[in-house]
């Protein structure tokens, strides 16, 4: 494919500004010395991967996404941030010294190196059908249920786990509270 | 018809069913709470009935000057409103109005709207947190705190009906409350889900629905007597007018949930299919307003509650209740 | 003290140390302009979170110097200062001071003036008590009772203009009596001329509506279930609080301390009357909300009681033309619809007080406040604002 | 006593009653002097006696904290009319009012404090109600209340300077305009006006 068909399709400007709004989020959220720009900054990356998601016909994680990362999780952390400390402007503290910064970058860009040749070595020459329609929930349920009940029902008892633990971490002992 | 026309005819009816339909819930707000407080309200723009209110309203906050207060993060201060009335705009895609009157029926719909709605929560907590005022800072963390525990309830609400249908699809849900409950002779009588089961789960969505929308007795994000206004204090201009078409529009977004999931959508027992074809629209907006209506009535009638009064409702009654509705739903459809 | 307490950043390695993470408070400053307080009322709250740690009351910034003002002025212009002191109350603040008066000087109003004053100290007390029955509810988000209020609340102003000339601030009263109604001539003439026509069947056709309006409000708020869940239990004032701070009125009696000056002393002829003191005894918010609209109820009692005894003769007794207070001190005080007025006058024998004392019932209320807020949540804080039911200008004075 | 004897005294029509009253709460607070006049009970005590003796009405039942103020008590003024007749003892009288809520007893009690050394001991021990009226009074009067730790300004500017009810503090506004003091009813247009004949006469 030459880079002129490329550009000729839609979709891959959609692909490309989603990319783009992923990249660009991810940067903002290492880069900036606010919190809370930071935690927005990481909004966008997931919003751009939710539509990345929409892109390939899977409507179902990409909803999830929005609803459980963005709706959710992220709330949580702005919510968490604020109710703690928020500081308007900017921290001069937040950011690293170089050689953190130097460290963090190789190994960064040598776990995307990782994954992009483990990718590329497993899945170059296979050639996806192309999906015909988004993907039904349906069978996302079914295969769930069957092939993977297993897998499910031991992720649910870890969140069952988490939760407790959640609970028992932030409970305050009524003796303690009196103190 | 090309898909980008098709797609600006799309845009298009959505926006003008959300600012439409929303000038409207306005207006029946300020008339309807008029009467009840035994004013006139609106009598003069526009005409006899002062129908152009919300417009003059509305024209008149755009005149304002945008203030950005002193010191606040003026960039996400001014992207919060997008961000609220985002989430409202979406849900608007996936309602439908008739069984072929629909922007886009997606097969997780109900998921969809859903999870699009959750994202105002965001840009409450982005304005309380920009508008560098203290008032607005409280304002924006009850907001969040009460959002993140009413999502709950209104998810585990809908879970019960999406498994009560057997969809997610919003379309889907209002046929299958189109399938008959049981026959009178030869009638065929279908209900809709608030009279087979679901009672109980159009309470806690009715409930999580105001508390979603920050509505009296649950408008503590900005109670004005504690919080001047809460996590809107700031903000003037357009961009006031954009929280309130939200509000105003999530209200209205909230209601026709409620009328897809649980009031049989553009449905009505006894007409045949191809009245609802014609009929279908003005059925689901009576409906519509019809809850709006109860919405105003609320507002206009009860105090609030506190902020911890209301996080024990939803953790300690809303949830376990809606758990509850989905056990007992899960077991008739496994059962019968 | 970290350093978010004194406004600075807080920085990431500070919460590294520390292992509970801190969550510092904030200072609050709610008013001088507030939609929660009554007039310019400041509040420097101490929160943490929702919770108010710490509170402290900043008045004064409706402070007139009455008690410096009176100082300069004749008894009879001091009534025209002092009905602005509780300016939901007008008529009542005046009536102690001039009773006051005319004990020191050996002067009685004739009876007729007496009742009068009855009449219209009560017409005062529902119509301050129904401008609380509008402000608690929407201090709680419930906006639909203040109109109701508001609308019925006309009916009592409409009777005390149509008899004083004013809706707040009447300066009705005069040394010996009270003054003759606008147009009504003579303090001598006939009992027809003194009040405005009709009004003992306008007041009767009041009584009846604002009965209708207590039914209203029993159905409208008293019941509500957020209402209670918001007022019961909440602001509690214990019959302990009431004699340190000196809280009178319809806060005390809602403590279940029954204190009404108009039953135990007789600065206006109240024994001629039949009625109760409403007492509660739980001490919070909504005690308070129903000791007041109780007394409502029994207020209508008094003014329908004394419009129909209403007895004739004339209005003023004989009064010197140059007014001259006899030294001496006295202290009389009435019960205000927010509870104990009094004035402490020191007469030198002059036109002029040497001294006036104002007691006012809002000061020894409010004071109390940060007590009440002690670990209380912001929400509450309006509340227990709203149903203290105090007014700045009777605070400051 | 009895209520119905207390209403009464209170009214002035029984003078005895009430004199009876003051007499025994001025033996129990150990008043050096006392008055019942015009219904109003006022207790003289030393300066020295003023908490305990605040605290000895308590105990008798009064209490009740109604309001503490102060009055000046001086030759010469400068707004308003001074005392009348012999000149008076320069100082500042307490006045503390305590009364009862079962019935309407009620006491004011009095001391007097030079106005060399301004100052007394605080109520707030005993009436924690006595913060707020003993600022009021720091302020208007210049008193100082010792063991009150909280003695800001309540009503004025931190940086307003004197004390405004001291007798010596002029009234700024009285003395631009000096209406409506000094005559009291100015003529009206084409009416004889005999109030204000009389008035101008004095």
């Amino acid at each position: 494919m030459s880079f002129g068909d490329w550009i000729g399709q839609l979709e891959n400007w959609v692909f490309a500004v989603l990319a783009f709004g992923t990249l660009a989020g991810a940067i903002l959220v290492v880069h900036s010395r606010n919190v809370i720009h930071a935690a927005l900054g990481l909004v966008l990356t997931l919003g751009s991967l939710a539509g990345l998601f929409l892109l390939l016909g899977a409507e179902f994680v990409a909803w999830t996404l929005v609803m459980v990362y963005i709706g959710a999780v992220i709330v949580l952390f702005l919510f968490g941030i604020m109710i703690t400390r928020a500081p308007l402007g900017y921290e001069i503290d937040l950011s690293h010294p170089t050689s953190v910064k130097v460290t963090a970058a190789i190994v960064a860009g040598s776990l995307f190196a990782l994954i992009g040749w483990a990718f590329l070595d497993a899945f170059e020459a296979v050639e996806f059908a192309a999906v015909d329609g988004p993907t039904r929930t349906a069978d996302i349920g079914i295969s769930m249920f069957t092939n993977y009940v297993i897998p499910f029902e031991v992720m649910s008892f870890l969140l069952l786990a988490a939760l407790i633990g959640g609970i028992v971490l932030a409970r305050q002992d009524p003796e303690e509270a009196d103190e | 018809m090309s898909f980008a026309v098709l797609l600006t005819i799309k845009v298009l009816a959505v926006l003008g069913l959300m600012i439409g339909g929303a000038l409207v819930v306005i207006f029946a707000e300020l008339k309807i709470g008029a009467h009840m407080q035994n004013r006139m309200g609106p009598y003069f723009a526009g005409g006899r009935f002062g129908w152009a209110q919300p417009l003059a309203d509305g024209l008149k906050f755009m005149q304002k000057e945008d203030l950005v207060p002193d010191g606040a993060d003026e960039r996400v201060y001014k992207l919060a409103p997008y961000v609220v009335l985002m989430g409202t705009v979406g849900v608007f895609v996936v309602l439908p109005l008739s069984p072929r009157f629909v922007a886009r029926d997606l097969d997780l719909g109900a998921f969809y709207a859903l999870a699009i709605s959750s994202l105002t929560t965001l840009g409450v907590l982005m304005a309380g947190w920009s508008s560098n005022n203290k008032y607005s800072l409280i304002g924006g963390l009850r907001a969040a705190a009460q959002l993140i525990a009413y999502e709950l309830p209104l998810v585990l609400a809908v879970v019960a009906v999406a498994i009560q249908a057997g969809t997610l699809s919003i379309s889907g849900i209002i046929e299958a409350q189109a399938v008959p409950v049981f026959t009178i002779g030869e009638l065929n009588v279908a209900l809709p889900y608030i009279l087979t089961g679901q009672i109980i789960g159009f309470a806690i969505f009715f409930i999580a629905s105001i508390a979603e929308l920050s509505r009296i007795p649950f408008d503590m994000p900005i109670a004005e007597s504690e919080l001047t206004m809460g996590f809107v204090t700031e903000y003037s201009s357009i961009r006031f007018t954009m929280f309130f078409l939200a509000e105003y529009a999530g209200m209205l977004s909230m209601s026709a949930l409620a009328t897809a999931f649980y009031l049989g959508g553009y449905q009505l027992p006894g007409l045949s299919s191809t009245a609802i074809e014609v009929l279908g629209p003005v059925i689901f907006i009576s409906k519509v307003f019809l809850l709006s209506f109860v919405f105003i009535w609320l507002r206009w009638t009860l105090p609030r509650f506190r902020e911890d009064q209301l996080q024990s409702l939803a953790w300690r009654w809303l949830i376990p209740a809606a758990l509850l509705n989905i056990a007992i739903t899960a077991t008739f459809k496994v059962v019968f | 003290m970290t350093a978010a307490d004194q406004g600075g950043t807080v920085h990431i390695s500070d919460a590294a140390v520390s292992v509970e993470l801190d969550t510092p408070g904030m200072t609050l400053n709610i008013g001088p302009q507030h939609p929660s307080t009554h007039g310019v009322l400041r509040l420097v709250a101490r929160v943490d979170g929702e919770r108010v740690s710490s509170l402290e009351p900043v008045i004064g910034y409706m402070h007139r110097g009455y008690e410096k003002l009176v100082e300069v002025r004749n008894y009879a212009q001091i009534i025209t200062l002092i009905n602005r002191i509780d300016w939901t109350a007008g008529y009542a603040n005046e009536v102690p001071f001039v009773v006051a008066v005319e004990r020191l000087t050996d002067i009685e109003a004739p009876e007729r003036a007496q009742y009068i004053r009855v009449i219209l100290t009560e017409m005062t007390r529902v119509s301050a008590h129904l401008l609380f029955l509008s402000s608690f509810p929407l201090e709680l988000g419930a906006s639909t009772p203040l109109m109701y209020a508001v609308r019925d609340r006309e009916y009592v102003l409409e009777l005390i203009e149509g008899v004083t000339g004013g809706r707040f601030h009447p300066n009705f009263n005069r040394v010996g009596g009270v003054k003759p109604v606008a147009g009504g001539g003579s303090t001598t003439k006939k009992q027809s001329q003194d009040l405005p026509a009709g009004f003992i069947a306008a007041t009767n056709a009041m009584v009846e509506r604002l009965r209708g309006t207590c039914i209203t409000f029993d159905d409208l708020v008293s019941g509500n279930e957020v209402f209670l869940a918001r007022t019961k239990g909440v602001g509690f004032i214990t019959a302990e609080q009431v004699h340190q701070y000196g809280i009178s009125g319809p806060n005390a009696r809602a403590s279940g301390v029954g204190f009404d000056v108009r039953k135990h002393e007789n600065y206006l002829p109240y024994d001629k009357f039949d009625f109760v003191i409403p007492t509660e005894t739980d001490g919070d918010c909504y005690a308070r909300y129903a000791v007041r609209l109780a007394e409502i109820r029994e207020s209508l009692n008094i003014i329908e009681q004394a419009v129909n005894d209403l007895p004739g003769g004339p209005l003023r007794s004989k009064v010197p033309r140059i007014l001259k207070v006899p030294a001496g001190e006295i202290y009389v005080r009435g019960e205000n619809p927010k509870g104990e007025m009094g004035y402490y006058i020191v007469s030198e024998g002059g036109r002029i007080p040497y001294r006036v004392k104002i007691r006012t019932a809002s000061y020894s209320n409010l004071a109390v406040l940060p007590e009440l807020m002690d670990g209380a949540l912001m929400p509450d804080l309006v509340a227990i604002l709203g149903s203290l039911d105090f007014v700045l200008g009777d605070v400051d004075r | 006593m009895t209520d119905s004897q207390s209403e009464a005294a209170v009214d002035g029509t029984d003078h005895n009653a009430l004199a009876d009253y003051a007499a025994s709460v001025a033996e129990a607070v150990g008043a050096s002097s006392w008055t019942a006049d015009h219904g109003t009970v006022r207790l003289m005590v030393a300066r020295s006696d003023w908490v305990s003796a605040v605290q000895a009405a308590a105990s008798t039942g009064l209490r009740f904290f109604s309001f503490l103020s102060a009055i000046d008590w001086a030759n010469e003024v400068e707004v308003g009319e001074g005392i009348a007749g012999d000149s008076v003892d320069e100082r500042y009288e307490m006045l503390c009012r305590l009364s009862s809520t079962a019935n309407a007893d009620a006491v004011h009690i009095i001391t007097s404090v030079s106005k060399d050394d301004a100052s007394i001991d605080t109520l707030t021990g005993i009436f924690a109600g006595a913060a707020w009226h003993e600022r009021e009074a720091a302020e208007m009067f210049g008193i100082d209340f010792v063991g009150n730790t909280n003695l800001k300004k309540l009503y004025l500017p931190d940086a307003f300077e004197g004390h405004p009810l001291r007798k010596n503090y002029p009234l700024l506004a009285r003395e631009i305009k000096p209406w409506p003091g000094t005559v009291d009813v100015e003529d009206k247009p084409s009416t004889t006006n005999v109030e204000a004949e009389a008035g101008a006469s004095e």
